[in-house]
C-alpha cells in the first residue's frame, strides 16, 4: 500500500506531507524515483530531510537541516492558499462513495458515540492541494455510501461540485487501499475500481465498500513492492515498524 | 512561575498555551492544576496531553481547538469522555488549523476578523455558528471568516529571552507570536534567561518584543514531554504511554497526584521523572551572521 | 542579471523591485533600463532613487506607491516633473505604507482584499477609489480595505541564496517576503551565492523558499546606493548628490547615460564608480543557535 | 524646538520615531530623563539604539543591537494597529486649525503646484497612536485655516469628530514650533495657544497663523534649553548639523 502511494509522487513535486504512512511513502519516494520531491510539513517545516522517521509531524529532526521554517501563518496563507502545494495525502476514519472524508466523529456531531480528533488541517488541504491522495485500508465501516461528518471535501457535497463550490485544487483524485486502488471518475465524482492488487478478486474489494462498485472498463493490476522498496521500506525508513503492520 | 500564575491567571480566563509540538509550556499547565484554577476556556490548534492533563483536573469549562489527538500515538482519552460522555462536561468550539491559526492573526492585529478560502462543502460550518463569512468588494467572491481570539493570558514556552520578556524561538514557530500579540496578558516562560545583550546581538532572532510580555519565567525542562529546539528532544516514549494512562481516569488520577499535585515545581516533576538527562539535545550549532555596516 | 530580464521582464508588466531602504536591487533596475522596457507598472513603498531613474528612463508608464521622497536628502524630482509637468505623463495610484504592506499581505495569501483600520478622516479614498470598505460579519464594524497586489514579476535583493533561490536575509526585511510570494515570477538577486548546506545549516533564517523562485542572479554590490547589512553600507553621500542631478534632466541624462547605458554590466558600474571598498561593512558577526535534538 | 520637543517624553513609553529632529528629540530624551524609552522604527526595528545619527528611518545602525526586528505587516498590525504604539511624532508642509496635516500635495490632487512624498505611514500614525506629536517651523503658508489634502486626521474632519470616525488614538494633542507651543483644544479640537518662548511676543505667534489664533487663559513660558540640552543637541547627537539649523 505505502509502495503503491510513493509511485504516486512524481519527482520535484511539493508535498503537503500527514504523518504515518503518508510520510513513509514520500520518503520511500525520495528514496527511489523522486529524489526532487520537496516535503513540507503544516508545522513549518520545507524542504525536511528527516534523519529519523518522524513520530509526530513536529517532530525536531524535521527542522535540523530543512531548507526553511517559517510560522504556521505562513504555511497555510502563503504556501497552502497560495496554490505552491501540489500533492496533499490525507486518511480518515470514513471515506465515501464521492471521496468526502470524515475525521470528526462517528455518530451526531451534538452526541458523538466515538469523538475523533477532528479536522487539523485536512479541511484546507482537501480544497487547496492540486490534488489530494488518500491512504486508507478498506473495510465497509471505513467505505460508508455517506460519511456521518464532512471534515475534508470530496467531490460531492449534497449534490454540488467542487466547482460550484469554488474550490481550487482537483480534490481525491486516487484512494489507495490494501487490497485495491480507487480512482474518482471525472464526470460523477464518484469512486470506481481502478486497479487491484494481484491475487485480490474483484469481490474481495466490493464487499469492502458501502456501495455498489463500478469499475473501469479496464482493471489493470497493481504490480508488487520490489524488493528494493521492500528494503528500503522495513530496513531503512521504517526499522522500528512504528507505521508498517505485519 | 507560581506568583507568575497566581497573579495573571484567574478563573474563568481564555487561556491559550500555544506551541506546535514544539515548546508547549507544561510547566505552566501543572502550574494552574496546582493552582485549581476553575472554568477556564482552553484554547490551542492541538490541545496536546497538556489540555488533556488539565480536561482531566477540571480545569476547564470550554475548549476551542482544531485537533484532538496524542500525535502517533492514538488518543486523548479525558478529552474523549468529556466529550463521548460528559465526565465532565466540556462544551466544544471548533475549527480548523488553518481557522484558527487565522483567529489568532485577526487577534494579534486587533481586527475583529480574518478572511480566509476554507469550508466550503464541508460541515464545520454547521458546527460552528462562528464560522461566517463576508464578500469581496472587489471580487464580489464570497470568502468564509473566522472571528479574532484574542485570550486574557497567552503562555510562551521558548529558548531564551531577556528580563524584560525579549523572546527569541528557533526551530518550529507555531503560532507563538500571534498568541503573544493576540493576548491580554502575557507569560513568557524560557530555558535561559540571557542577557540583553545576547538578544541584541541577533535582532532578526526576536519573535516577541518585551513591550508585549508581562512576566518572564525562567524554568528548565519546563516544556517536557514536549521538547526545546537545541535544549532537549521529545520525549516520544512518554507519548506513547499516555496513551494506557489516559485510557484509565484511576491511572490518569494517580498520574496527576504522582507528579503535578505531588510535586512543589518544575525541578521536583524532573527529579521525579528519574531526570531527564537522556532527552538532552546534541549540538548542532550554525553560523552566525554579519550585523555589520 | 541581462538573461534573467530578458526572459522574465517584459514591456507593461506589473513589476516589484521592493526592499525598504535596505536591499534595493539597483542592479536590475539599471538592466530593465539598459534593455529599454516599455510601459511598466511600477509599485513600490518607496519609490526612491531607482524608481526615480526609471521613470527619467522613460520605462513607466503608471506608479504604484505610499512614499515618494528622497530619504533626509528631498526630493525625486523626475517623479515631480512628471507628476507636476506630465513631463513625462505618468498615472498615479497612492496607498500609506499600510496599505501598500496590505495589498503585497493579500497577495501573498491569493486573497482578492486585506482589511485594514485606517483611511478615516483621510482624503485618501477620494484620490483612490481602489481604497474601499467592508462590514465585519461580527462586530458590523466597517472596516477599509485594499485590493491584492500580483504583480506579474518580482526582484528581490538579498545577502545570500542557493542555486535553488532558497533566499536568506537579516536586518530590515521590509516586505521582501510578501512580495515574492505575491508575484507570478520572482527573481532573487543576491550579494552571494552559497551552497545548499549553508542554508540548510539554519533554516530559520530563511525568508523565501526556492520552489517561488524563477532565476537567482548573483551580483555583488547589486544594491548600492542602498545597501546590504553585513556587506556594505547605505551610500548616503550619493543620495544627497541625487538631489542636485535629478533636480535637472540635462545632468539626469548624463548620469543615465554614464553610468547605465554606459556601462555593460554591474562590474563596470562599480568600476566607474571607482570601486565601492569605502562602503565595505566591518564585522559584527553574532553567535548561532543549536539546532540539535 | 527640539529640546522641548524632547520633554514632552515620558520615561519607558514606546514611541513610533520620524527622520530628522523627531529622531534628534527622542534620542535627547534617551540621554536625559527618559532613558528607557523604546524607539520603534516604522522600517521595523525595535528598541533601535543608533550608534551614529540615522539619515534614513532605515539606516543599518538602527538594526545593529536592536531589540527586535520585524517585517513591515507586523510593524503596521501587530504594534501600531494593535495599539501598543503610545506616541507617534508627525511632520508636514501644512498644518490646519484642526491639526490635520497635509504632506500630499499643494493645490489640487490632480493637479497639484507642488507634489510632495504622500502619507508613508503618517496616516495610520495619526490614526493609532494614543497620541501624537508636532514638530513644525511657524509660518502662515506651514499653518493655514485648512490643508489642501488631508494626509494625516486631526480633530475635526468635514466637521465630524475622531470618536464619530472611529479612530482609536487621541490625535495631534500638542504642535511644537519655534515660536511657540499649541495644544488640541479637548472641547473644540482646536489648535490654541498653550506656552510662548522667552522674548516671543504673542503676536509673532498670531502671524504665523492662519486662522485667528486662541489663547489658554495662562500662558505658559517654555523654559530655554539647558547647557546639557544644547551640549547633547550640537556636540554629540548632531555635530554635522543634519538636522539642526543655526
Amino acid at each position: 500500500m505505502t509502495a503503491v502511494a510513493a509511485r504516486e509522487l512524481r519527482d520535484g513535486e511539493v508535498v503537503f506531507v500527514g504523518i504515518g504512512l503518508p510520510n513513509l511513502a514520500c520518503n520511500l519516494a525520495r528514496a527511489t524515483h523522486a529524489p526532487g520531491l520537496v516535503l513540507i510539513y503544516e508545522s513549518g517545516a520545507v524542504g525536511a530531510e528527516p534523519a529519523r522517521l518522524p513520530v509526530s509531524i513536529g517532530d525536531p529532526s524535521l527542522v535540523t537541516g530543512s531548507l526553511m521554517v517559517c510560522g504556521m501563518a505562513d504555511v497555510f496563507q502563503c504556501l497552502l492558499q497560495n496554490g505552491r502545494i501540489q500533492v496533499g495525502f490525507l486518511g480518515g476514519a470514513q471515506i465515501d462513495r464521492y471521496g468526502n472524508i470524515n475525521t470528526t466523529v462517528v455518530g451526531s456531531y451534538a452526541h458523538p458515540t466515538v469523538r475523533l480528533p477532528g479536522s487539523g488541517g485536512a479541511a484546507e488541504i482537501a480544497i487547496h492541494a492540486h490534488r489530494t491522495l488518500v491512504i486508507s485500508r478498506l473495510s465497509r465501516r471505513a467505505f460508508p455510501e455517506r460519511v456521518d461528518f464532512v471534515t475534508s471535501p470530496g467531490h460531492r457535497m449534497g449534490g454540488r461540485t467542487r466547482r460550484e463550490l469554488g474550490m481550487p485544487g482537483a480534490g481525491p483524485v486516487r484512494v489507495v487501499t490494501d487490497k485495491g486502488v480507487l480512482d474518482a471518475d471525472p464526470e460523477s465524482g464518484e469512486l470506481v475500481l481502478a486497479a487491484i492488487y494481484p491475487e485480490v478478486p474483484v469481490e474481495a474489494v466490493r464487499d469492502g465498500v458501502g456501495w455498489p462498485l463500478r469499475c473501469r472498463p479496464t482493471l489493470e493490476t497493481v504490480p508488487p513492492p520490489t524488493p528494493t522498496e521492500l528494503h528500503l521500506l522495513r530496513d531503512v525508513l521504517d526499522p522500528r515498524r512504528l507505521y508498517l503492520k505485519g | 512561575m507560581r506568583d507568575a500564575v497566581a497573579a495573571l491567571v484567574h478563573d474563568g480566563d481564555t487561556v491559550v498555551i500555544e506551541g506546535f509540538t514544539h515548546l508547549i509550556c507544561f510547566a505552566a499547565g501543572h502550574e494552574i492544576i496546582r493552582q485549581r484554577r476553575r472554568d477556564l476556556v482552553l484554547c490551542r490548534l492541538t490541545p496536546d496531553l497538556i489540555y488533556d492533563q488539565m480536561i482531566a483536573a477540571g480545569c476547564a469549562r470550554k475548549l476551542v481547538f482544531s485537533w484532538a489527538g496524542n500525535p502517533g500515538a492514538g488518543s486523548l482519552h479525558a478529552f474523549r469522555r468529556a466529550v463521548e460522555r460528559g465526565e465532565p462536561p466540556l462544551e466544544l468550539e471548533e475549527y480548523s488549523h488553518f481557522g484558527m491559526v487565522s483567529r489568532l492573526s485577526a487577534g494579534a492585529a486587533r481586527l475583529p476578523f480574518w478572511p480566509l478560502r476554507d469550508y466550503m462543502g464541508t460541515d464545520l460550518p454547521a458546527a460552528n455558528p462562528l464560522i461566517r463569512s463576508v464578500d469581496c468588494p472587489y471580487t464580489g467572491e464570497r470568502l468564509a471568516t473566522v472571528p479574532a481570539l484574542n485570550p486574557d493570558v497567552t503562555i510562551v514556552h521558548a529558548q531564551r529571552a531577556d528580563r524584560n520578556g525579549n523572546t527569541q524561538i528557533w526551530g518550529l514557530l507555531g503560532v507563538q507570536k500571534e498568541a503573544a500579540f493576540a493576548s491580554r496578558r502575557v507569560i513568557v516562560v524560557v530555558e535561559e534567561l540571557v542577557d540583553e545583550s545576547v538578544i541584541r546581538a541577533d535582532p532578526n532572532r526576536t519573535l516577541i518584543p518585551g513591550l508585549v510580555v508581562d512576566a518572564v519565567v525562567m524554568e528548565p525542562w519546563g516544556a517536557h514531554p514536549s521538547y526545546a529546539q537545541g535544549y532537549y528532544d521529545r520525549d516520544n516514549d512518554f507519548y506513547v504511554r499516555w496513551e494506557a494512562i489516559s485510557r484509565d481516569p484511576v491511572e490518569l488520577g494517580r498520574y496527576l497526584d504522582r507528579f503535578v499535585h505531588g510535586v512543589r515545581d518544575r525541578a521536583e516533576y524532573v527529579e521525579r521523572c528519574g531526570g531527564l538527562e537522556r532527552l538532552r539535545a546534541d549540538t548542532r550549532v550554525c553560523a552566525g551572521v554579519n550585523y555589520g555596516y
